[in-house]
């Protein structure tokens, strides 16, 4: 869009930007020392045009968004550079007067819906109190005003929203009021931090596009942060790439995906499991970047990102390196040569070529004894009715009826909207809960009929990894303790076995003896999780259920965690049952592929096929969901598009679930579609593809 | 009294440091005894119940004086006269003694109740939150029940029960006091109960017992031994309620509530010795003790918090 | 109104109101009921319904009987000391109707009915002890006893009892019921006598109930809130000749010792007291122009010894170990600097003239003497050790021996249930214990709220009879009517020998202040009892500290068995 | 919201049976008995056993219990000797008194503490937080004894200006109709629950100032006041309704001593005076009275909580 349109060059003369940092500095006191948390931030932003930040984790695009709008957490100050907004310099402006320009002419929106809105106020009352502060508005007019820009975010039945309360709301709801509360007074400048991270793929697209649309509607500029280099190809005009503080590379956003110039940039990008299955068709190991970004407390020299590069000199070390001049401003002693970087070859958001051998290869294995086999499962937990009126009222059916099979060394991934009872399965497979009906079969017995001592047995062959490893453990415990615990539990070995089995461990997961003795508060999110997946090892299980045992983690980290999860699987012969939300990483890692859809198993098959010939109409929404590294190809896409909101668990609909959200949906869909198929299986009345080899179905996956 | 350990639960601290590379590699208690000492307040606390325990504990074995023996001819001697720093009391006892064998057992009982009470209350808690269903509804009707009487009535009720000496204070006071801790420690255990580590062990194939030993117990001693610091405070308090209500430990044993409330008939005699050190010595014991207390509450949390 | 009200009335010299600290009283009927013989009951009865007979004690009157007050002459005993006749002054009721025998016939009936629901009622005591009780006509009526009685014994102890009644207002049995002679039959008398006892326990009405409305007394009942404020009226028909002079005396009942202080310190109140520990306040309370005066009590105060205890009651019963222990209590010293001089020794069972003796032991057969005491215990075999535990070293009942039932080794250790609530009692008890020690007798102090209720007199295989010493004496131990003798206190299996003394001699003298006219009986069972020590007399506090506005007349003197007569109350 | 509220009460009876019950089993354990208490020294045996007779103290404990739940669920509380006086009415005539004293104290707590605390939050860590902090603990640590004496000899004594008893008028009217009296005894009973408010306010805000949602408000540009003041305050006060529910039995605990101090005969000295004289009939309606004050109260508070806090789902485990 960007550059094809020609619209909003950065160094187009004439036009002012609207927002320019130049050489921002912020620092947060802490009790000890101070992070310098942005080190010489200069972006301009031009109006009417999107922004995009990204950037790992730590990177800083929280306190710039937060710097912009004088919001910084206690201890936090801008202490050098300009802010200058529409030409004046907001740090140079009395307080009350950058206290109206934050309310009219700016607006943010924060990464998480569910505690960004005042759980106490109504929601007409909330999105309305900028004009009724800052236009002094009377509340009629105000709570019209309101209902009509709820409208205009799509709000669904506005009139009765605005009496509402948060809880009320769906988690996509809430970003939406969220977003018109920012609009209310017609901003310039919309800063968005994470404004979707926390929703579903299916959800984000709405809210993404929502923004698009009214950035266009409103004439105003977007400042868009992200970490999620998909995000950003979609939708801005321009990126900022942050790292350790600094902004190490702009550009448009398609000359970025094209040829990235800083080392940093192409790192990031090569993590991406896209791009893993992309460069070789296969799954090769990704690319990780080593090490972790550094500590803002500490004064630091050169550039940043140094220690970690491949193409590292010692000039790099020593010599601060600035932004670029021109179009494409990089902070690189050794960018990327622009003739090397190859365009980036763009993936197709569905993959449409044949399906390898493998997939048959996989399928023929199963044959074998499948570790795991899960029989007609269902879980239903008492449900509580919610808020004053509302009784309790039946039960929740978390897991309805749900089959499959894990073969040994196999990964068998499970993806799905948050909610629809992925992590049931897990805990139910590992046996930390009963089922309501239906069996779990671990090499062939069904665990519900053990003793108490076959059942602590069982849990030597089947372990649980979690998403927050942090919370995972306990943070009175030392590492030791931590990794000797379940060989405790299990009564393995003695004393000096265990030691040396946690030793074996530590190997395996490539952590040095010394964390042994540190808690687990001070270590890093990638670190932990290879300490969670220590823990998982320690009794040698056949099995290990990861619950998105990556979803917390940056591309880098993540990166690491995958190829090791991949490397130990080859190494012992372990099967995985990898939970995630994220059909790419799922994608990546899986064998085979399981699709849920409230508590339901829509689609099972293997990887390839699932994610490149989906069968099931929700399938095929998810992955056309799934915003991909390619810029702009959310707009052109025109697959399924779900609408509405995921409905109540506690009364699904009868037949096919799907049915109340599916374009698709006939009168024949309130009737239960059984699951059918061969190896590529589907509970819908009307496939999208017959099941065949995948290259012959390329419908509704236009490249 | 309904208790500050009670009302006030520990509000969270935000400034998380940053998610930095390498932390510093610092033990748990250090890094607490190190947030410790950063609250003033709380170091002023512990310089004051060390200095008010030294002077009660160490300083007969300097300033010898007869506490047993009585002395009708030497009685009310204002401050300063025949040797007496602090004058004598109506029996002719040197005051300046008698605050700190009071002080002993204010002390004494104090922590000892303290600890009763938290320990009593830590283990019906933990229980009640660990076995939950009705065996939790029918522990905490309990507790309901005992708290909804005003724990002075109780006191008052017990103390004419049993006659009051230095354990039986202890056992009285601490046979009530343990209501606040149970519901705390209940709650902790509750949530703890749900805790992701909890349920990886279990996932591990671990027992309940194993869980209430490695898990919910360590990680509800932080509270529990916060609140065991405010359960000294108010049993000390408690002490000088039941001298004040005319229950308190018969002489020669002295407490420094029940020197305050006997003071409390001296307020117009002009013996103002008698009425004020001790007034200000539990105030100021009780003050340490919430001080203390306070400080304990945020070397906790950031023990806890994660990076 | 409130006590913004009051203390506008009160305080204020030269009106017709005193205000006055004053418990509430709860009963009305002059028949007391169990639970309601409070001091404050009496006083409150005595202002509505005078009694036959009123007391002083400063030995003019014959009899002890205060002839102005008495509403009748002093007896005339014949009949060998058996029949008293008694005649009648002229007196009416607040309606006007004459004080008749009718009315002491009227309140006979009741008591005699309904005896074991009488307060008062002991058996053998009024009424049992009547044989014939005849009336001769409005004004004179005769009692004949079943045994002679000493005179002196049978008017103050007895006779006291007696209150007229208004029989033509009460003699019925329902609100509505009109007068009849109901209670002339025994039945009938239940009857009236449930109808009164549920009309005196309903006493939110004792202002507005027609049936107090007629009373006898020099006072009538203004206002009254039960457990609150009472306020007493002059009554104008009143045929006494001790007239009200103030119109108005208001009882203001107080929370506490301190409440009532600080009070009394502002000015807010005529007459109130000063507790123990603050009369260092007299300089004060002189300036802020009130009277500050000690109220001395017909009583006698003493540590009661369990003699039935399984453990010590053998040693109790050894006449040498009571009387070291005697010898321990330093009473003038207490008196002196514990009680601030508002004490006095109590050396017998019959009290020292009020007033009269002074700070010392004068007339004590045992003074102050820990040498001796110590002298005592050794040459009766025991180890003494100072500040550690004396034992008894050579049992045995010879004379330089424990005594029976003492084994060899026995330590001499003793718990003392005392008060709570009394800062001299505590202080006292601690110069004790602090004595105690000195002989390596440890004493160990047990204070409760009511050390009489936890040390009933039992036998000593009864559970409850664990207990040692008990004192019940912080205001008092034991107050006595107009005659001081000792039938409730000392004599085998009385009432009030809470600690089972018993000795033989002891009843003797005790039976003889009872029924033999000898004058000089009450002597000698005073001087045996004051030495055999059937409890250890301890030093006797004053009834009060008085303090009242130096404008108030009249409150002097005031009356040592407890009677206030506010009717001799005026400002000056 | 029916079947909530059906548990809760449900479960606020089992609370007061078990207080009837734990009340009970105390008062049996009393040594010496109501009976000589009562009576006195000078009572025979025979008076002593027709009392313990008339009361039914001569029965087994669980008829004894028996009777009293029985008569209980009647209205009648029993009578009382001590006073010549029936429970009932023994309460009636000292409830009001306690009742001002707890509202007003409570309301003037409330007024100063919620204040007190929201500096406290937004000073957080500075001098004027420290300066509360510790004067606020300073009032806790006093012994409200002390303290109320204190405040006599002060502004009675040393600078007369108030009179140093409660009023002393018998109805709600005639107390209310002396507001000078109520100051030193309603402050005294306010200052200990101004500290233990003031606490709570403090921490509730803390929390509430470091969520989100205050971020979310200051993004759209408003004043901190009314941050503070429409957004946080508002929730920070929700836990502070539950803490008043909570609070009653320890106000009825402070009004029982400032009740003795300041001569104004409430409920805390009825069962002060009651105690030790054994007065069991007022021991136990006393208890039960409050008790079920305090179920009500907590009842109450949750109710409101529920009701005002949009968010409380009214399932959450009820403890
Ligand atoms: N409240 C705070 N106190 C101290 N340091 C902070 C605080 N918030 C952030 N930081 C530090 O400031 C730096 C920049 O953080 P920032 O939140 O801007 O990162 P981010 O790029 O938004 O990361 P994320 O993707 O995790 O949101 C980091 O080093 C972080 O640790
Ligand atoms: N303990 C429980 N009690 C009641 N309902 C539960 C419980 N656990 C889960 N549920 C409900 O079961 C359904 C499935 O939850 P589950 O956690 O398995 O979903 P999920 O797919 O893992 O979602 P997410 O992606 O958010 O982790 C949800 O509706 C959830 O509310
Ligand atoms: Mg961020
Ligand atoms: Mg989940």
């Amino acid at each position: 869009m960007s550059e094809s349109t020609g619209r909003h060059t950065p160094a187009a003369g004439g036009v002012q930007p609207l927002l320019e940092l130049r050489d921002l500095d912020t620092d947060i006191a802490l009790r000890h020392g101070t992070v310098h948390a942005l080190d010489g931030v200069s972006l301009q932003v031009m109006p009417g045009e999107t922004l995009g930040v990204v950037g790992e984790s730590g990177s800083g695009k929280t306190m710039t968004a937060l710097s912009i709008m004088g919001l910084l957490p206690p201890g936090g100050r801008v202490s050098g550079g300009q802010i200058l907004f529409e030409g004046r310099d907001l740090r140079a402006l009395p307080a009350d007067e950058v206290r109206r320009i934050r309310g009219v002419r700016m607006g943010m929106v924060f990464q998480d819906p569910l505690t960004s809105l005042n759980p106490t106020m109504r929601i007409g009352a909330q999105v309305g109190e900028p004009l009724r502060v800052h236009e002094r508005v009377g509340r009629a007019e105000a709570r019209e005003r309101t209902i009509e820009i709820l409208r205009r975010v799509g709000m669904p039945r506005p009139e009765r929203i605005v009496d509402n309360y948060p809880h009320e709301l769906s988690g996509g709801m809430r970003q939406r009021v969220a977003i018109a509360m920012a609009l209310v007074c017609s901003p310039r400048l919309l800063i968005a931090d994470e404004p979707t991270t926390a929703l579903d793929v299916t959800t984000q697209r709405q809210i993404l596009e929502l923004i698009d649309d009214l950035k266009e509607e409103f004439g105003m500029a977007v400042v868009l942060v992200t970490h999620d280099l998909g995000v950003i190809a979609g939708r801005a005009d321009r990126v900022a790439v942050m790292y350790a503080g600094r902004v190490v590379e702009t550009a448009t956003t398609a000359e970025l995906f094209r040829s990235p110039r800083h080392r940093y940039t192409q790192a990031l990008m090569e993590a991406l499991p896209e791009s893993a299955i992309r460069e070789s068709g296969e799954h090769a190991r990704l690319y990780s970047i080593p090490g972790l970004p550094p500590d803002l407390s500490r004064p630091l020299t050169g550039c940043r990102f140094a220690p970690r590069c491949r193409h590292v000199t010692d000039e790099c070390r020593t010599t601060e390196v600035t932004l670029s001049a021109g179009a494409h401003q990089h902070a690189c002693l050794h960018p990327v040569p622009t003739e090397l970087a190859a365009p980036v070859r763009l993936p197709a958001p569905v993959r449409v070529e044949p399906a390898p051998a493998v997939a048959a290869a996989s399928s023929a294995e199963s044959a074998a004894e499948p570790v795991l086999s899960v029989r007609n499962l269902v879980k239903n937990y008492a449900a509580h009715g919610r808020g004053l009126l509302r009784r309790t009222a039946g039960q929740v059916s978390a897991v309805a009826d749900v089959s499959f099979d894990v073969a040994p060394g196999e990964t068998f991934g499970l993806v799905g909207e948050s909610g629809c009872g992925k992590s049931t399965v897990g805990r139910l497979a590992v046996g930390l809960e009963q089922p309501t009906a239906g069996q779990i079969l671990l090499d062939g017995t069904d665990i519900a009929g053990l003793t108490g001592r076959e059942r602590r047995r069982m849990h030597r062959q089947v372990q649980l990894m979690f998403q927050d490893s942090y919370a995972a453990m306990n943070p009175r415990m030392r590492v030791d303790a931590i990794l000797a615990e379940p060989l405790e539990i299990q009564k393995v070995g003695g004393t000096t076995e265990r030691r040396a089995r946690i030793a074996t461990l530590l190997d395996q997961v490539g952590l040095s003896r010394r964390v042994l003795e540190r808690y687990p508060h001070e270590f890093s999110g990638g670190q932990l999780q290879r300490i969670g997946l220590a823990r998982s090892l320690a009794l040698q299980p056949r099995l290990i259920v990861g619950d998105e045992p990556v979803s917390a983690l940056d591309v880098s980290i993540q990166a690491q965690v995958l190829n090791l999860m991949r490397d130990l699987q080859r190494e012992l012969g372990l099967a995985y049952v990898f939970i995630s939300h994220d059909l790419s990483v799922v994608d990546y890692m899986a064998d085979r592929i399981g699709v849920m859809y409230l508590g339901k198993l829509v689609e099972v098959g293997p990887a390839r096929d699932v994610v490149r010939a989906a069968r099931h109409p929700y399938t095929q929404a998810l992955i056309d969901a799934v915003p991909s590294v390619t810029p702009n190809a959310a707009a052109e896409r025109d697959g399924v598009t779900i609408r509405g909101e995921l409905p109540s668990a506690l009364n699904p609909p009868t037949g096919c679930r799907f049915r109340t959200r599916c374009p698709l949906a006939q009168d024949i869909c309130a009737t239960e579609p059984p699951l059918a198929g061969d190896a590529h299986e589907v509970a819908c009345h009307f496939p999208l593809r017959p099941e065949s080899t995948a290259a012959a179905a390329p419908a509704g996956a236009a490249a | 009294m309904t208790t500050l350990s009670e009302a006030v639960r520990p509000g969270a601290v935000p400034d998380q440091p940053a998610d930095a590379e390498a932390p510093p590699v610092r033990g748990l208690w250090r890094q607490g005894l190190v947030v410790f000492c950063e609250n003033r307040l709380a170091l002023v606390g512990l310089g004051l119940f060390v200095l008010l325990a030294g002077i009660c504990f160490l300083g007969p074995l300097f300033y010898h004086t007869d506490q047993v023996h009585t002395d009708l001819t030497a009685v009310h001697l204002t401050p300063g006269e025949q040797g007496h720093p602090l004058g004598t009391d109506g029996v002719g006892y040197d005051q300046l003694g008698r605050l700190m064998l009071g002080g002993q057992t204010s002390i004494i009982v104090g922590l000892a109740a303290g600890i009763l009470a938290t320990a009593v209350g830590t283990i019906w808690g933990a229980v009640a939150g660990f076995a939950g269903g009705w065996v939790d509804s029918a522990m905490m009707r309990v507790v309901d029940a005992m708290m909804s009487i005003p724990s002075l009535f109780l006191f008052m009720l017990l103390a004419a029960i049993v006659t009051p000496s230095v354990p039986m204070l202890i056992v009285i006071i601490g046979a009530f006091a343990w209501l606040g801790p149970a519901r705390l420690v209940r709650g902790d255990a509750l949530t703890l109960r749900s805790r992701e580590y909890v349920q990886a062990m279990r996932g591990m194939g671990g027992t309940g017992g194993r869980a209430v030993r490695r898990h919910i117990v360590p990680n509800a001693i932080g509270t529990v031994i916060v609140n065991a610091t405010f359960q000294v405070a108010d049993a000390i308090l408690y002490v000088a309620y039941l001298s004040f209500l005319g229950l308190g430990v018969p002489p020669p044993a002295a407490n420094w509530g029940g020197m305050l409330s006997d003071g409390l008939a001296d307020t117009y005699s002009g013996h103002w010795w008698l009425l004020y050190p001790p007034g200000i010595a539990i105030i100021l014991i009780v003050l340490a003790f919430n001080f203390i207390g306070d400080g304990l509450r945020d070397a906790f949390e950031v023990r806890l918090r994660r990076r | 109104g409130g006590g913004s009200g009051s203390s506008k009335d009160g305080g204020s010299q030269g009106k017709d109101t005193a205000t006055v600290a004053f418990r509430t009283p709860n009963w009305i009927l002059p028949i007391s009921a169990p639970g309601f013989t409070q001091g404050e009951n009496a006083i409150f009865g005595q202002a509505l319904y005078r009694s036959l007979y009123q007391y002083k004690l400063d030995g003019t009157a014959q009899y002890n009987i205060d002839p102005q007050r008495s509403m009748a002459e002093a007896p005339v005993v014949s009949d060998g000391g058996r029949t008293l006749t008694i005649t009648l002054k002229d007196n009416t009721w607040s309606d006007g109707k004459p004080v008749t025998t009718r009315d002491i016939q009227f309140w006979y009936d009741l008591v005699k009915a309904n005896k074991d629901k009488w307060a008062s009622y002991r058996a053998g005591g009024l009424p049992d002890n009547i044989a014939q009780w005849s009336v001769k006509d409005e004004k004179t009526f005769s009692i004949t006893t079943t045994k002679v009685f000493n005179t002196a014994w049978f008017v103050d102890n007895q006779l006291n009892k007696i209150t007229p009644m208004p029989q033509h207002a009460w003699d019925k049995d329902s609100a509505t019921a009109t007068v009849s002679d109901l209670a002339s039959t025994p039945a009938g008398a239940k009857k009236v006598f449930d109808f009164l006892t549920a009309a005196a326990k309903d006493p939110k009405t004792y202002d507005s109930n027609e049936l107090w409305k007629v009373t006898s007394g020099p006072w009538k009942l203004a206002k009254y809130v039960p457990n609150g404020e009472v306020t007493l009226a002059a009554q104008p028909t009143y045929s006494g000749t001790d007239k009200p002079k103030l119109a108005k005396i208001v009882l203001r009942p107080f929370t506490g010792d301190d409440a009532e202080f600080n009070v009394l310190r502002a000015g807010d109140i005529d007459y109130g007291y000063v507790p123990a520990a603050n009369l260092s306040q007299e300089g004060y309370l002189k300036s802020k122009g009130y009277t500050v005066s000690p109220w001395y009590g017909w009583s006698v105060t003493y540590l009661q010894l369990n003699f039935n205890n399984p453990k010590t009651g053998v040693l109790f019963k050894q006449p040498y170990l009571r009387q070291s222990l005697q010898m321990l209590i330093d009473q003038p010293t207490i008196s002196k600097v514990i009680w601030s001089g508002t004490a006095a020794p109590t050396c017998g069972p019959v009290p020292a003239k009020p007033g009269t003796n002074g700070a010392d032991a004068a007339g004590c057969a045992y003074s102050f003497d820990p040498a001796k005491a110590k002298e005592l215990l050794e040459s009766h075999g025991w180890k003494v050790t100072p500040d550690g535990q004396t034992t008894c070293q050579t049992p045995g009942s010879g004379p330089n021996q424990c005594g029976d039932g003492i084994a060899a080794g026995t330590p001499l250790k003793l718990t003392v249930t005392s008060q709570t609530g009394f800062a001299a009692t505590t202080k006292m008890f601690a110069e004790i214990k602090s004595q105690m020690a000195k002989l390596g007798i440890p004493l160990t102090i047990k204070e409760v709220p009511d050390s009489v209720a936890v040390t009933p007199a039992c036998k000593p295989t009864d559970a409850t009879c664990s207990w040692d010493m008990s004192f019940f004496g912080s205001q008092g131990s034991w107050y006595y009517p107009a005659f001081a003798s000792g039938e409730r206190l000392f004599a085998t299996g009385a009432p009030v020998n809470l600690g089972s003394y018993s000795n033989p001699e002891a009843d003797k003298l005790i039976e003889a202040t009872q029924f033999s006219g000898d004058e000089s009986a009450l002597k000698a069972y005073n001087d045996f009892l004051a030495k055999d020590l059937p409890v250890l007399w301890m030093p006797n506090p004053v009834f009060q500290v008085s303090a009242y506005r130096s404008g108030l007349q009249g409150v002097e003197p005031q009356d040592p068995m407890n009677f206030m007569y506010f009717q001799d109350w005026s400002w000056k | 919201m029916v079947r909530y509220l059906i548990t809760r009460v449900g479960q606020a009876l089992v609370v007061v049976v078990l207080v009837t019950v734990i009340a009970f089993l105390i008062l049996h354990l009393l040594p010496g008995g109501a009976a000589r208490a009562t009576l006195g020294k000078e009572a025979t045996l025979e008076q002593l056993a027709a009392f313990n007779h008339d009361m039914g103290y001569d029965r087994p404990w669980i008829q004894q219990y028996g009777m009293y739940v029985h008569r209980l669920l009647r209205g009648d509380l029993g009578y009382s000797y001590q006073l010549n006086q029936s429970v009932v009415e023994a309460i009636s005539q000292r409830l009001p008194k306690t009742m001002v004293l707890s509202l007003l104290s409570t309301v003037l707590a409330i007024v100063l503490a919620i204040p007190l605390g929201v500096i406290q939050a937004v000073r957080r860590n500075r001098w004027p937080d420290y300066a509360i902090t510790s004067l606020s603990l300073l009032a806790y640590a006093t012994p409200i004894f002390f303290l109320g004496l204190m405040m006599i000899i002060l502004f009675s004594q040393v600078w007369p200006v108030l009179p140093p008893e409660a009023p002393q008028g018998f109805t709600v009217a005639e107390v209310l109709a002396d507001p000078a009296g109520l100051v030193l005894p309603t402050i005294t009973l306010a200052i200990v629950t101004i500290a233990v408010y003031s606490r709570y306010v403090r921490s509730a805000m803390v929390d509430n100032l470091n969520e989100n949602y205050v971020r979310t408000a200051r993004s759209k540009g408003l004043s901190e006041r009314r941050v503070v003041l429409r957004h946080t305050l508002r929730n920070g006060l929700f836990p502070v309704i539950a803490l008043l529910g909570m609070y009653l039995p320890a106000l009825f605990s402070g009004a029982l001593v400032v009740e003795s101090l300041f001569n104004f005969p409430g409920m805390g000295h009825l069962f002060w005076q009651a105690a030790l004289k054994r007065d069991f009939p007022i021991l136990l309606g006393v208890t039960v009275i409050i008790s079920i004050a305090t179920v009500v109260g907590a009842l109450v508070a949750d109710l409101l909580y529920a009701a005002v806090d949009p968010r409380v789902r009214l399932q959450r485990s009820a403890s």
